[in-house]
């Protein structure tokens, strides 16, 4: 059913609960308005608690701000980092975003390819939380550079020095796969946005609004044949997508594996990098859509359904990288490298042995609760579980970097690492530009891919018609 | 009774919403976009080796408009006159004031274009040159091993007995210097020619070139710490 | 009716039918087709299965274009490493082989995925000839339900067999609603 | 760069300091200045800045240099300023460089040529005597100060002191004008002022004159005093030096009726018992010592290695090196030196029995009789010394390893306590003061300042405006030893004159002008003075030109040395008391900043103290027990309370540190020094007691408060891995590849890189490091410093391990914590063939070279700090903030021209010293040869005392460091890791003897 007005429906929209993608009524029609309804909404009918969460993340993109700029201005020794430790919150959060930048690729294009319909109404939103994630890890690994003025470098272009980056160093390799994957996320974002983004040019109350939407769909008409070229494009995308998210995340692992620092140097890396990226991924997915539909009261677009199998994904991957933590502790004594089992013994007890703790109760012992349907159907225990795992993820890139490096090969070079105030601002900036970026998101585009959920409602038809056959 | 009806913003049904025009503004704009990309890079590629970056050809201004050409060409003074350090040091030294005046004492000793040289000498105060070869503060160059292995001042310096006033006929910039020191064969000369400024490189360098370098045991420094220290 | 007599064949872009489900659609552009119509066009807010092949669309190069550029990409990426290591400046970098192929992997990787992604985009949007915003079929009111709701037909005048009242007549008869010339 | 390689050799400076300059006229602008007073100083200053000598003075911060350095020529070749800039706008893409001036001579001096470096002779004093020095100057600023090979105090090496000391003469803080009771003054008024003094008081026959001094050795200095004792007779000559101990002169001079300096000869000592003394660190003869230690204690040669016995509080530089330390308390070893000597056969007044090893030493001492050296501690009383001698005696080692020298210093000297007892009875009128600082560095029981200031006129000669140029009437800016001309005597009598290298920055004064001004001389310099003097002495001879050509090139005078006396054993004297019961409170100058004088000195502030490790700071040291005891731990405050007086230090747990026994350090808790040393640490001297200087009894309580301390090494043990590996003598002969022996092969590399060999044909430059001999003095720490321009990075970054050396000096403990093995590893970069930094840098900023140097370009690192986390040495520094000091003009003068200044967000490490591989290959390619083998030495092993560092071309069998890599003593620094470093170590031999095994921990633990 339409909406009359433009205004969020009055009354609570039940959640069609764990079975259905899509409440039932739903037309090709209504699911337009009610997406595109959320984005044209003027301003002052948008919910109070968009607008408080917006402000407050906005001062927080202005405290990342500062801390740029006394960064740019000071020098990196404002933060923790010292020599032994010479990497630290940067490439903590630079590893944890990437990570959680996984689920969106992964949800748009390995779901795809596996025609998990279940995607539908998440892909769009996480598509969105990739871009913006990898936007925040990308920035870290330029802020953490003692001359990032001279981040350029790191690109081969012909210089008068006849000088060229070094291929072999992980580094580089990092240069170029997080800004393929930033292209290629922000390339498969566009195409999927276009067919609703020409819905938009067309049910825009305001003319500059139609013009707007008009030049972003770049005239898009729903041509058969455009739709045929369209989808075998985005089917070429997503098989291309799904090597390279799993290639992201192997070659940030390497990042560590490569070097010879005992606690880095390890072959388990790339698969449980990946699966933990899965796991934060989807722990941010459901931190962010599940206040999101209700606020937006969009409970029958997007259902317990989504939560359930994305909490179900959760557990999974979380029992990866539980795989992976056992195996990196089994080696590091079966090996009977004296550096190697010293690491572990001091991760597990040494000074910072209390993230490794927290870190298994966050991705291990907790996220085990999801094994129950209940948990899985309750709304508020499903949420703070993945705020927790979330936690669990940056704790666990915390212990992989700092750990490893507080106390390697010569005693005489160990050495402590404490983070600043600056540290923490940093961190604390890039989520705020974050949650900012995905509140601009939902209130410019359709949060919802429309025309996907119109198949969905052209699916169920044809289910209903083909019942109805049937009896 | 769809939402832009309902908003009565558009009364009249939608029509075009540009004209035909339109379309090829679109696909030239893109191909705008893409040109101006390019182009800017090209300009920043061809201004990173332009004159105004390596300030070559452009003679800066100097406290005494002093000619190399008067002074080499037409008296004939030797480089090392004036340079007196380019053998023996890294640096091939300026002239001091002294140097000047043991002629200039004697001739043109009383027009204006010298009077800065007498000042100096009255006034113990150094006269302050502008550097034309520059090189960034981060690189030892050595002009005495180079002078010793027969690279001669012109290879580098260019004519100067063609520069009424001095300038850079080379970049310094760090392909040109490693272009040498790939391949030293190219530019040596005899050790007898290093100071000859009009010095024509034989047809023959071909074979000549290696020679020398094989007789100076002249090696090709590639590495980094041969002038990054 | 009157109009439609004085405007010459050039200045209508085609005919437009309304459809109100996909099924419909299909069913009259197979009509279409058998009736001998080539020069036609369908419209449909969602993405229809057979749609295209229902008017006659065969041969999709997108695929083709994304292998070119995906091998250009690997090929180029890894030539690029070489020449970098072993030609323009080599380096002795911890005791490695100047060619440190296995090195050189990931970016050969990364490169093909970029090129190749890039090209799927740009072949994509070039052979449908977007951007292009204006299109003489939305010129017709109703014509922006279909990016909403609705499904349309429209056979050009370019078609041979393209006659205004006939046409006209003929997507009644197919049982579009709405039915209009566009003019172009 | 070598003196005897390549750049000419050694030339006198006379030429340059006669030759006519026009330079500013300091006495005019003085009086110019002193119109102006106080607060109108600068005011007056800007109005007259028109005239041109005071728009030179403004502009510059050391008008003596205006003359003689050309501006340009610096900017360009001596302070890389513009490296930051440039390296800011990257010098790649798009920078246009900014226009620099270069300015040449007016008269170029001759024998200059601008960029090559000049060496020239003299020495350095510390305590009044000399070490020879040669000093690399370019352009007429002194750089990098060298030990003199042919001086017998030097022997090519120094301590941390000589090398520190260039950083003084640049030192922005010191004071520039003569002040009189702290308002603006002049020479020129003060010399008017002092000479109406001085005619007064020759009126009194100097009735009331006083002059206190440090000791000195300066024969013009002796000379100018004996005739002011002339025109002066009843002025008093007082000396007083807070680090020299004067129960040291006085027992020599007992033992030989005269003056007399008491040497000894390790070379033949097969085993050396020190009772409590820092033989190889502190003294006129330490390096000395230091080198003929190392070579008695080389094991390859198959000689039997010199055994080292340490009886001491404290773990002393000598004492970590030790076979067996018997950590007892300070004041215990007068007692156990009287049992040894009892042991030894000597009739001393000593009761009750002696510890079971005390006998054991004796026996290895009696079984080396004439090849055994008793070495008494310059901190013991008196008795100490004699019984040393005495042991010495009856084991014949007197004219074998023990000699008695001539002294040369002056005997009719006054102590500090009479100086301040004549004070307070009124008897000094007039106190001049030639360098020392005693209202700070006197015991507090003195109360000096009180004393001082009865005095009528109180003149103080010094660098610095501090606490005792605060309480005087005159203050007058002292000169630099590198900046003005006098002459010193080494332990031996040898003799050099000290010339200058530079004029003095700030124009200050020598000691020798203040006297010329009482002795009636004023107008005198002190280069005539000097110059002068020895005219008299040599006669005005003919020769005298050559004579002086050659005393100052070479550094020292021909045939100057003293004899050798004799001494007989005095009767020893009874002990008034067996050590002190309870806590005793050791008092000790800085290991780094001595007694204060260094404490504005960044280099040493920041250098790491040698046992702790520990850095801008002194502590209390206490024993792990004592620790255990009051449940304190490092950085616990601890008040420390002396007869009433106390003071409050953090606490610093020493292994090996004797029970009941504390040590404090001297040097800190300041006012008056300057930005650097001010308001750091407590002041020790406020609890000494002049009756019990070095060692009293005191008490300690927790205090409760923390303190953070900045320390390099934090953790001290080996943890399971092998960093340094030893073995007893005896395993040695068995086994000497005993550091390689139980390690696994390697297992074969299985690569996907076919094996690749790269081939280093030309040089292949490594570097052998002998654990068994290095001592840890950290003068390889500065001396590197010095060389390479590394930054000071100040407390707090040290504290967050951000500090910069280059080469540092691990320290390790092993076995029993009260009484530990220690052990040195002086640890450079690697020079990894298969370095793990350089695959990580995305930059190509670090590479490998065709000769195998690990090359760092610091002008194309961005930053990325990979390659120091892949380093497992941790090698590499970091420049977090913009460390190098850009700021303060004067202490551009210090930097070496011939090494980049690194700036903000660059990585760096040891480079090998790769400038000076670079010259020595330029000048060996100019004459078309091959570098020789010793023509390179990198700054750490030039100024290493033991020779334990050699540096030099692998490819070259018979290079030193060639034949050192083929010692199967040899082993590479976690070889496992397949680095494959091209700097190796050679294994620690420990020659303990069979009967004490174990005395001293289990190593086996």
């Amino acid at each position: 059913m339409a909406t009359e007005k433009l205004e969020l429906p009055a009354e609570l929209i039940p959640d069609p609960g764990p079975n259905r993608i899509l409440s039932p009524g739903h037309t090709y029609e209504s699911v337009s308005d009610r997406i595109g309804g959320v984005v044209l909404l003027p301003l002052t009918k948008a919910p109070k608690k968009w607008l408080v969460g917006a402000f407050i993340s906005f001062i927080f993109v202005n405290l990342l701000m500062l801390c740029m700029y006394v960064l740019f201005t000071k020098g990196i020794g404002i933060w923790g980092v010292n020599i032994p430790i010479g990497w630290g919150f940067a490439i903590v959060n630079f590893v944890w975003w990437i990570g959680i930048g996984h689920a969106g690729t992964l949800i748009s294009a390995i779901l795809f390819l596996l025609k998990q319909d279940w995607r539908t109404s998440i892909n769009r939103f996480s598509e969105a939380m990739t871009l913006f994630a990898v936007a925040c890890a990308g920035m870290f690994p330029i802020l953490h550079l003692g001359r990032p003025w001279l981040a350029y470098w790191l690109f081969p272009y012909p210089n008068s020095m006849w000088l060229w980056p070094q291929p072999r160093s992980p580094l580089e390799w990092d240069v170029f796969a997080v800004s393929t994957y930033g292209t290629v996320s922000l390339v498969f974002w566009y195409i999927g946005l276009v067919p609703d983004l020409a819905t938009m040019r067309d049910i825009s109350p305001h003319m500059w609004q139609r013009k707007l939407y008009a030049i972003l769909s770049l005239g898009w008409r729903g041509s058969a044949i455009h739709w045929h070229r369209y989808q075998k494009a985005y089917l070429l995308l997503a098989g291309l997508a799904t090597p390279l998210v799993l290639s992201v995340h192997t070659i940030v692992s390497f990042d560590f594996a490569i070097s010879i620092i005992p606690g880095w140097h390890t072959t388990i890396f790339p698969p449980y990098f990946v699966a933990g990226a899965i796991y934060s991924g989807f722990a941010m997915v459901l931190t962010l859509i599940i206040p999101m539909r209700a606020w937006y009261n969009m409970r029958d677009l997007v259902t317990m359904r989504h939560i359930d199998s994305a909490a179900k994904l959760m557990l999974g991957t979380g029992l990866i990288v539980a795989y992976g933590y056992s195996m990196e502790a089994f080696f590091s004594w079966y090996a009977g490298d004296k550096y190697e089992s010293f690491m572990y013994w001091n991760r597990m007890t040494g000074p910072y042995g209390f993230t490794y703790a927290m870190l298994i109760a966050c991705n291990i012992a907790i996220p085990q609760l999801l094994w129950i349907r209940k948990v899985r159907q309750n709304i508020l225990a499903v949420w703070i579980l993945s705020l927790i795992i979330n936690v669990g993820m940056w704790l666990e890139r915390f212990v992989i970097v700092v750990t490893s490096l507080h106390r390697d090969f010569l005693p005489s070079s160990w050495g402590m690492y404490i983070p600043t105030k600056w540290d923490w601002g940093t961190y604390a900036g890039t989520l705020g530009f974050f949650l900012f970026l995905m509140f601009l998101f939902v209130r410019m585009l359709p949060a919802i891919s429309i025309f996907e959920v119109r198949e969905v409602v052209h699916h169920e038809a044809h289910e209903r018609q083909e019942l109805a056959e049937a009896r | 009774m769809r939402i832009a009806a309902s908003a009565g913003v558009v009364s009249a049904p939608m029509a075009q919403l540009f004209r035909p025009a339109s379309n090829t503004i679109a696909k030239v704009s893109l191909a705008a976009v893409v040109l101006l990309a390019g182009s800017t890079l090209a300009v920043a590629y061809i201004m990173d080796r332009g004159h105004w970056t390596t300030s070559v050809q452009s003679a800066p201004e100097q406290p005494i408009m002093f000619s190399h050409k008067h002074h080499v060409k037409d008296d004939g003074i030797d480089c090392r006159y004036c340079h007196t350090g380019v053998e023996t040091s890294h640096f091939a030294g300026l002239p001091p004031t002294e140097t000047c005046m043991t002629c200039h004492s004697q001739i043109w000793n009383n027009v204006n274009i010298t009077q800065p040289i007498r000042d100096s000498w009255a006034s113990g105060k150094s006269i302050a040159w502008t550097r034309v070869h520059d090189l960034p503060d981060f690189v030892y160059f050595n002009h005495s091993i180079h002078i010793n292995k027969g690279i001669g001042c012109s290879t580098c310096h260019g004519q100067v007995d063609e520069m009424p006033l001095m300038y850079k006929v080379n970049t310094l910039n760090m392909n040109w210097c490693v272009n040498c020191h790939r391949d030293p064969a190219k530019f040596i000369r005899p050790k007898s020619e290093v100071f000859n400024i009009d010095y024509q490189y034989p047809a023959n360098q071909a074979e000549l070139g290696p020679k020398l370098v094989k007789e100076y045991h002249v090696q090709s420094l590639t590495d980094c710490t041969t002038c990054h220290r | 009716m009157s109009q439609l007599e004085l405007s010459p064949l050039s200045d209508i872009h085609g005919a437009m039918a309304e459809f109100d489900t996909p099924e419909e659609l299909i069913a009259a552009c197979e009509r279409a087709y058998a009736e001998g119509f080539r020069k036609m066009d369908a419209y449909a807010p969602l993405p229809v299965e057979g749609l295209a092949e229902a008017i006659g669309y065969k041969r999709n190069k997108v695929a083709f274009c994304v292998l070119l550029g995906g091998i250009f990409g690997a090929v180029g990426g890894f030539g690029l490493l070489e020449w970098i290591t072993v030609i323009a400046y080599p380096h002795n970098v911890g005791g490695r082989p100047l060619n440190s192929w296995p090195a050189y992997i990931p970016i050969t990787f990364e490169c093909m995925i970029l090129i190749a992604s890039l090209t799927a985009m740009i072949s994509m949007f070039a052979m449908n000839g977007l951007p292009k915003p204006y299109h003489p079929v939305f010129n017709i009111p109703e014509f922006e339900r279909a990016s909403i709701d609705k499904f349309f037909l429209c056979i050009e005048s370019r078609d041979p067999k393209f006659r205004p009242e006939d046409t006209l007549e003929f997507l009644r008869e197919l049982g579009g609603r709405e039915v209009t010339l566009v003019p172009a | 760069m070598h003196p005897n390689g390549t750049n000419g050799g050694l030339i006198s400076l006379e030429s340059l300091v006669e030759k006519p300059r026009k330079s500013v006229n300091i006495e005019e602008l003085r009086k110019k200045l002193s119109e102006g007073r106080g607060p109108q100083f600068w005011r007056t200053l800007e109005e007259a800045a028109e005239s041109d000598e005071l728009k030179e003075y403004v502009e510059q911060e050391f008008p003596g240099l205006s003359g003689q350095i050309p501006q340009g020529v610096d900017r360009r070749s001596l302070l890389k300023v513009m490296a930051a800039s440039l390296a800011m706008a990257g010098a790649a893409a798009c920078t246009k460089q900014p226009k620099e001036q270069i300015v040449p001579y007016v008269r170029q001096p001759e024998n200059l040529i601008p960029g090559v470096p000049l060496f020239y002779a003299t020495a350095m004093t510390t305590g009044g005597y000399a070490r020879g020095l040669l000093v690399e100057s370019h352009l007429n600023r002194p750089t990098k100060v060298e030990g003199n090979p042919d001086h017998p105090a030097s022997l090519g090496a120094t301590t941390i002191f000589e090398q520190a000391s260039v950083l003084n003469v640049y030192d922005p803080d010191r004071s520039e004008n003569v002040l009189n009771e702290g308002r603006l003054s002049t020479w020129g008024e003060f010399t008017g002022k002092f000479s109406t003094e001085a005619q007064e008081l020759a009126m009194r026959k100097g009735e009331g004159l006083a002059i206190l001094s440090g000791p000195m050795t300066s024969p013009t200095f002796l000379d100018q005093m004996s005739s002011l004792a002339t025109q002066f007779p009843a002025s008093k000559w007082y000396v007083f030096d807070p680090t020299v101990n004067p129960a040291v002169a006085s027992a020599a001079k007992k033992i030989a009726g005269r003056n007399a300096f008491i040497s000894y000869d390790l070379s033949k000592a097969d085993v050396i018992v020190s009772l409590e003394a820092d033989f190889m660190h502190v003294g006129p003869a330490a390096l000395k010592y230091a080198r003929q230690f190392a070579r008695k204690r080389a094991v390859d040669n198959g000689q039997t290695p010199t055994r080292l016995y340490a009886i001491e509080s404290a773990p002393s530089v000598s004492g970590s090196l030790a076979d067996h330390r018997f950590p007892v308390k300070s004041s215990a070893v007068p007692g156990l030196a009287y049992q040894l000597a009892k042991a030894c056969g000597v009739n001393a007044p000593t009761s009750g029995s002696a510890p079971e090893w005390v006998n054991v030493v004796a026996q290895d001492l009696q079984k080396n009789k004439g090849k055994c050296v008793v070495i008494p501690g310059e901190w013991q009383p008196e008795s100490v010394h004699l019984a040393a001698y005495a042991i010495n005696t009856a084991l014949g080692n007197i004219g074998q390893t023990v000699s008695v020298l001539e002294g040369v210093e002056p005997d009719n000297t006054h102590s500090l306590n009479e100086l301040v007892n004549d004070l307070n009875s009124g008897h000094v009128e007039t106190l001049v003061i030639l360098g020392q600082n005693p209202v700070y560095t006197a015991p507090a029981s003195m109360n000096f300042q009180q004393a001082m200031r009865k005095a009528r006129m109180v003149v103080r000669l010094g660098q610095f405006f501090d606490e005792t140029s605060r309480w005087s009437h005159w203050h007058v800016p002292e000169a630099h030893y590198l900046e003005t001309w006098s002459d010193a005597r080494a332990f031996d009598g040898t003799i050099t004159i000290q010339q200058p290298l530079i004029e003095p920055i700030y124009g200050g004064k020598s000691a020798h002008e203040v006297m010329t001004i009482l002795l009636g001389k004023p107008d005198q310099n002190s280069h005539e003075v000097v110059k002068g003097y020895w005219q008299q002495r040599q006669q005005n001879s003919p020769t005298f030109d050559t004579f002086w050509q050659t005393a100052l090139h070479d550094g020292w005078i021909a045939n100057s040395t003293v004899g050798t006396i004799k001494g007989n054993p005095v009767a020893l004297p009874a002990l008034e008391q067996q050590g002190i019961s309870g806590l005793e409170v050791v008092f000790r100058p800085d290991p780094t900043i001595l007694d204060g004088t260094y404490s504005n000195n960044g280099w040493l502030q920041e250098c790491p103290k040698p046992q702790s490790k520990m850095t801008w700071d002194n502590v209390v040291a206490i024993s792990a027990k004592a620790a255990g005891q009051l449940k304190v731990d490092k950085g616990d405050m601890l008040r420390v309370t002396v007869n009433g007086k106390s003071i409050v230090g953090p606490t610093w747990v020493l292994p090996g540190h004797a029970e009941d026994s504390i040590t404090v350090y001297f040097g800190y808790g300041r006012e008056g020094s300057g930005r650097v040393g001010n308001k750091i640490g407590y002041n020790a001297y406020a609890i000494q007691d002049a009756s019990t200087p070095y060692a009293a009894s005191g008490s300690l309580q927790k205090t409760g408060e923390q303190y953070r301390i900045a320390n390099i090494q934090e953790t001290q043990t080996m943890a399971g891995r092998e960093p340094v590996r030893e073995a007893e003598l005896a395993d040695f002969r068995e086994h000497p590849d005993f550091p390689t022996r139980f390690e696994k092969p390697l297992p074969p590399s299985e690569s996907l890189y076919k094996d690749v060999k790269w081939p280093y044909n030309g040089y292949k430059w490594g570097m052998t490091i002998d654990l068994n001999v290095c001592i840890g003095c950290h003068a390889c720490i500065i001396a590197c410093q010095a060389e390479n321009n590394i930054a000071v990075v100040g407390k707090d970054q040290v504290a967050r391990g951000r500090h910069m050396h280059w080469i540092r000096v691990d320290r390790y403990y092993s076995g029993d914590l009260d009484n530990p093995e220690m052990y040195n590893q002086p640890i450079p970069c690697m020079q990894c063939e298969n370095a793990p930094c350089e695959v990580v840098c995305p930059v190509a900023a670090t590479v490998h070279s065709n000769e195998g140097l690990n090359q760092m370009v610091y002008n194309r690192c961005v930053g990325t700090r990979y390659c120091s986390n892949n380093c497992p040495y941790k090698v590499r520094r970091f420049n977090f903030y913009l460390y190098s000091d850009w700021n303060t003009e004067s202490l551009y003068g210090a930097r070496n021209p011939d090494v980049t200044v690194r700036s903000r967000g660059v990585m760096e490490k040891c480079s090998y010293c790769v400038q000076r591989i670079q010259e020595a290959k330029i000048s060996a390619e100019k004459e078309t040869r091959t570098v020789r083998d010793g023509e390179i030495k990198t700054a750490c092993q030039q100024v290493c005392p033991t020779e334990a560092i050699v540096f030099g071309d692998l490819n070259d069998k018979n290079s030193k460091v060639a034949k050192s890599q083929q010692l199967p003593r040899k082993y590479g620094l976690l070889d496992d890791l397949n680095t494959r470093p091209r700097t190796q170590y050679l294994g620690y031999v420990r020659n303990s003897n069979e009967a004490l095994r174990g005395q001293r921990g289990n190593r086996e633990a």
